[in-house]
This record gives C-alpha cells, structure tokens and sequence, in this order.
C-alpha cells in the first residue's frame, strides 16, 4: 500500500509502470487519474486545501478497506494540495488484482470514498473571483452503493 | 483543545485555529460556545446542515462526546478526487 | 482513437502519459492493463494468436461504440500477440471523459467486448504440455450488462 | 474463397487455410461440405456450439448466406484481453 499527500506533481507514467512492475500473479491493474478541469472557462487556478494528518489516516483507512474488501494484491493513492492548473493532474489511484471485475470496482469504490471522506476541499478562482468547489448529493449516495 | 476551520468555514472565521478551554460534553455544546463568541462565529455555524466535524481526526456527528478529544475541526462536506 | 495490434512490448507508462497529455478538458482518465499470470504454476510460455485484419477492425468498432455510448473525449487500444511470459503486459485500454462514471464504464464496456468479441486465442504452454485456454460463460454474459 | 481456421480448429485440421471453390449458400453448407473431406475436418466441425464463424471479418452465424463472401473463418469462441 502507498499513500501520498502531497503539493509536487508526480508522473502518471511513472507511477503506473512502478505499480505495475513491483506485482506479482496479479492479472489486472487499474489506474484512474483525476485531472483539473476548467468547466465554465476563465479558471485560473484550483486551490486545494486539505486537513494534514486526517487526510493520510483518511487515505490509508480507505485503501485498507478496498484491499479487504476487494482481495487486492496492491493500492497507490496520490493526491496532491496546493495550487493547479488547468489539465494539472489533481490525483490517482492505483489497484492491482488477479482479476479484472475486482481491479475496477476497487478503483470505482476508492473515488467513491475520496469523493466524500477525505478532507480535500477545492476552491476554483477566475478572475470574477473565486468559490469553494460544492459537494454533490450523488457523491454522498454513491457511498451507498458499495 | 485545539479547534480547526477549513475552506469557507476557516474563511468566514478568518483563523485556520483557535486554542479553547471548554467544558463542553458534547460537539453540539461546543458549537454553542463558539457561536456565542463574536457575529463571525455565528455565521460560521449558522446551518449546521452544511458543516462536518472531526473529533481527533476521525469524522463523526454533532452528537458525539468531547471526552478525550484533542483536536475538534469543523468543515464543509468534502471535496476530493 | 489508437487501436494497435502488435507483437512488441508496450510501455505502459509512457502510453499512458501520451494518452494524458494529448487530452483537453477531460477530467478522468482510467486504464486497464492485463498481466500474464501464471495460474496453476509451472507456466512457461502463453502464446496469442490473433486474425489479422478481423482483429483490427474489431476493435476500432468496439473502440468506436465506447465512444458513442460513453461521449469519450479519446480511447485507446494496445493489444499484444504472440509469445508472452509471466508478468508480461498483454494489453492495455485507456479512456478520457468528462467525468469519472464514464471514463470508468467506458473501461470496463471495452474490456467485456475485447474478451469476447476479439479474435484472439490464448495457449499455455507449461512443461506438462499445451492447452487453448477455453472462453467462460461468464465472459459471454458479461455483455448483456450493457 | 479463403477458409481460414484459427487457435484448435486450425491445429485439429492441420493447416491456417483452404482455398475452396464452392456453390454453398450458407455457411452450414460449407461446413457440411468440409467435413465430408478428411476425418480431421469432420472431427474439427464435429460440435458447433464450441465454433465461432466470421463472414469477411465479421461475426455471424452458421445460418449466415455466402453471397459476396471472399473469407470465411472458423475459430474457438475468443479469448482476448
């Protein structure tokens, strides 16, 4: 398990080929990668802010319960804080599993509880001003899915 | 007991922190302390329905017992990922 | 869209950081990557055979209907033939959307489609002798889900 | 037209292809006209439900008409991925 905080970039490819390459008799690696979007256009910066020390304990409680849930072989989490930008990586997820169907529903069920229940918060500023990012009611009911 | 804000709720107070002595048993009782406190703090917590609160890192309700609690941090819902 | 049919290995982090970069406005990126696994032990090699022309055209049309149906900003499809070894990457897809559902439903649609509907075969070879390995129903089934 | 065979078909019956001049109409009539050829054909047509067919290059079924067919191709059901 590898759990990251951090304000740095980090290198998609490079993550992905050291998850992949340190697995053994796993048939399946999952990877998502959440990337800044500038919705309405005019977005110069996301800031994200996020609550130290929670925020680990958060992200290993949720890899631990996806690995158990999920009979994973692996999981890498990384989310970064700080300023980004426009088509910045904001974070990803790693799942390695010996099948597919498993790899994928860990990846879907990590999102779904770094959604909701970890302590990242995003404030978009454009040059109107800025505004903290709204949590969405179906990030909140996709947790009763799993 | 250290007392956290973050995103708009840390805005609003204008602090990331405050140092409180308090006798509260409760979440909700320490709320009601702060809300007493100066117009900001009442705003702050005005609708509840929209903050969460953390005792010693771990997310839990405005019910929750204070007994043992370190650090109390108040936040709007979260947005990560 | 990138549908490559190759005997070469592929690097999946490299492919996956070109994936990244050449998307705009896209929030999620997921792959999928298969690993050679060697289930039973004593897997020497598992060999791919693959219909050259069918195979191509196959899967520019499953990459084609995840585009339609999941609005992706980009797919991509790498899958290997011939001799592979444990541990060995197979194949790899990635997907770009707006938001997450789709990026990963669009994932996991191309994955229940290439199991069943491309025209590949795979063999192991262990040292007790060589066997096809057989389609499971639930393969087949899988893609009633969509 | 082309006969192709793929994964066990081709190694029950020997060989990647066939060149057939045929009047079939459907893909059942050229597979009855295979199997009447050698026992390794028979034994390789032997239970259809565990064979794939491909019109050029398109899945169908053993129903399926031969008009304007350049290759026909016979395989296990698949196992990409």
């Amino acid at each position: 398990m590898d759990i990251r905080v951090q304000s740095a970039p980090f290198d998609l490819g490079q993550e992905a080929n050291a998850f992949a390459a340190r697995q053994t008799g796993m048939g399946a690696i999952v990877t998502f990668t959440g990337v800044v979007r500038d919705v309405a256009g005019g977005l110069d910066v996301m800031e994200i802010e996020h609550y130290p020390g929670m925020t680990e304990a958060a992200l290993t409680q949720i890899a631990q319960d996806a690995t158990d849930r999920f009979a994973l072989g692996d999981v890498l989490i990384i989310h970064r804080h700080g300023p980004l930008t426009p088509d910045d990586l904001i974070m990803m997820v790693a799942t390695a599993a010996p099948h597919r169907a498993s790899a994928f529903e860990a990846a879907d069920f990590l999102m779904d509880y770094l959604k909701s229940r970890a302590p990242f918060w995003k404030k978009e500023k454009t040059s109107d001003g800025s505004d903290w990012v709204a949590a969405k009611d179906e990030d909140e009911t996709a947790l009763n899915r799993w | 007991m250290d007392v956290l804000y973050f995103a708009w709720v840390r805005e609003r107070i204008g602090r990331p922190k405050d140092v409180v002595e308090t006798q509260a048993a409760t979440v909700m009782d320490l709320v009601e302390e702060l809300r007493a406190r100066e117009v900001r703090y009442e705003a702050a917590f005005a609708d509840l329905s929209s903050l969460r609160v953390a005792v010693n890192q771990e997310l839990t309700d405005f019910d929750a017992p204070l007994e043992n609690a370190r650090e109390v941090a108040f936040f709007p819902p979260m947005t990560g990922g």
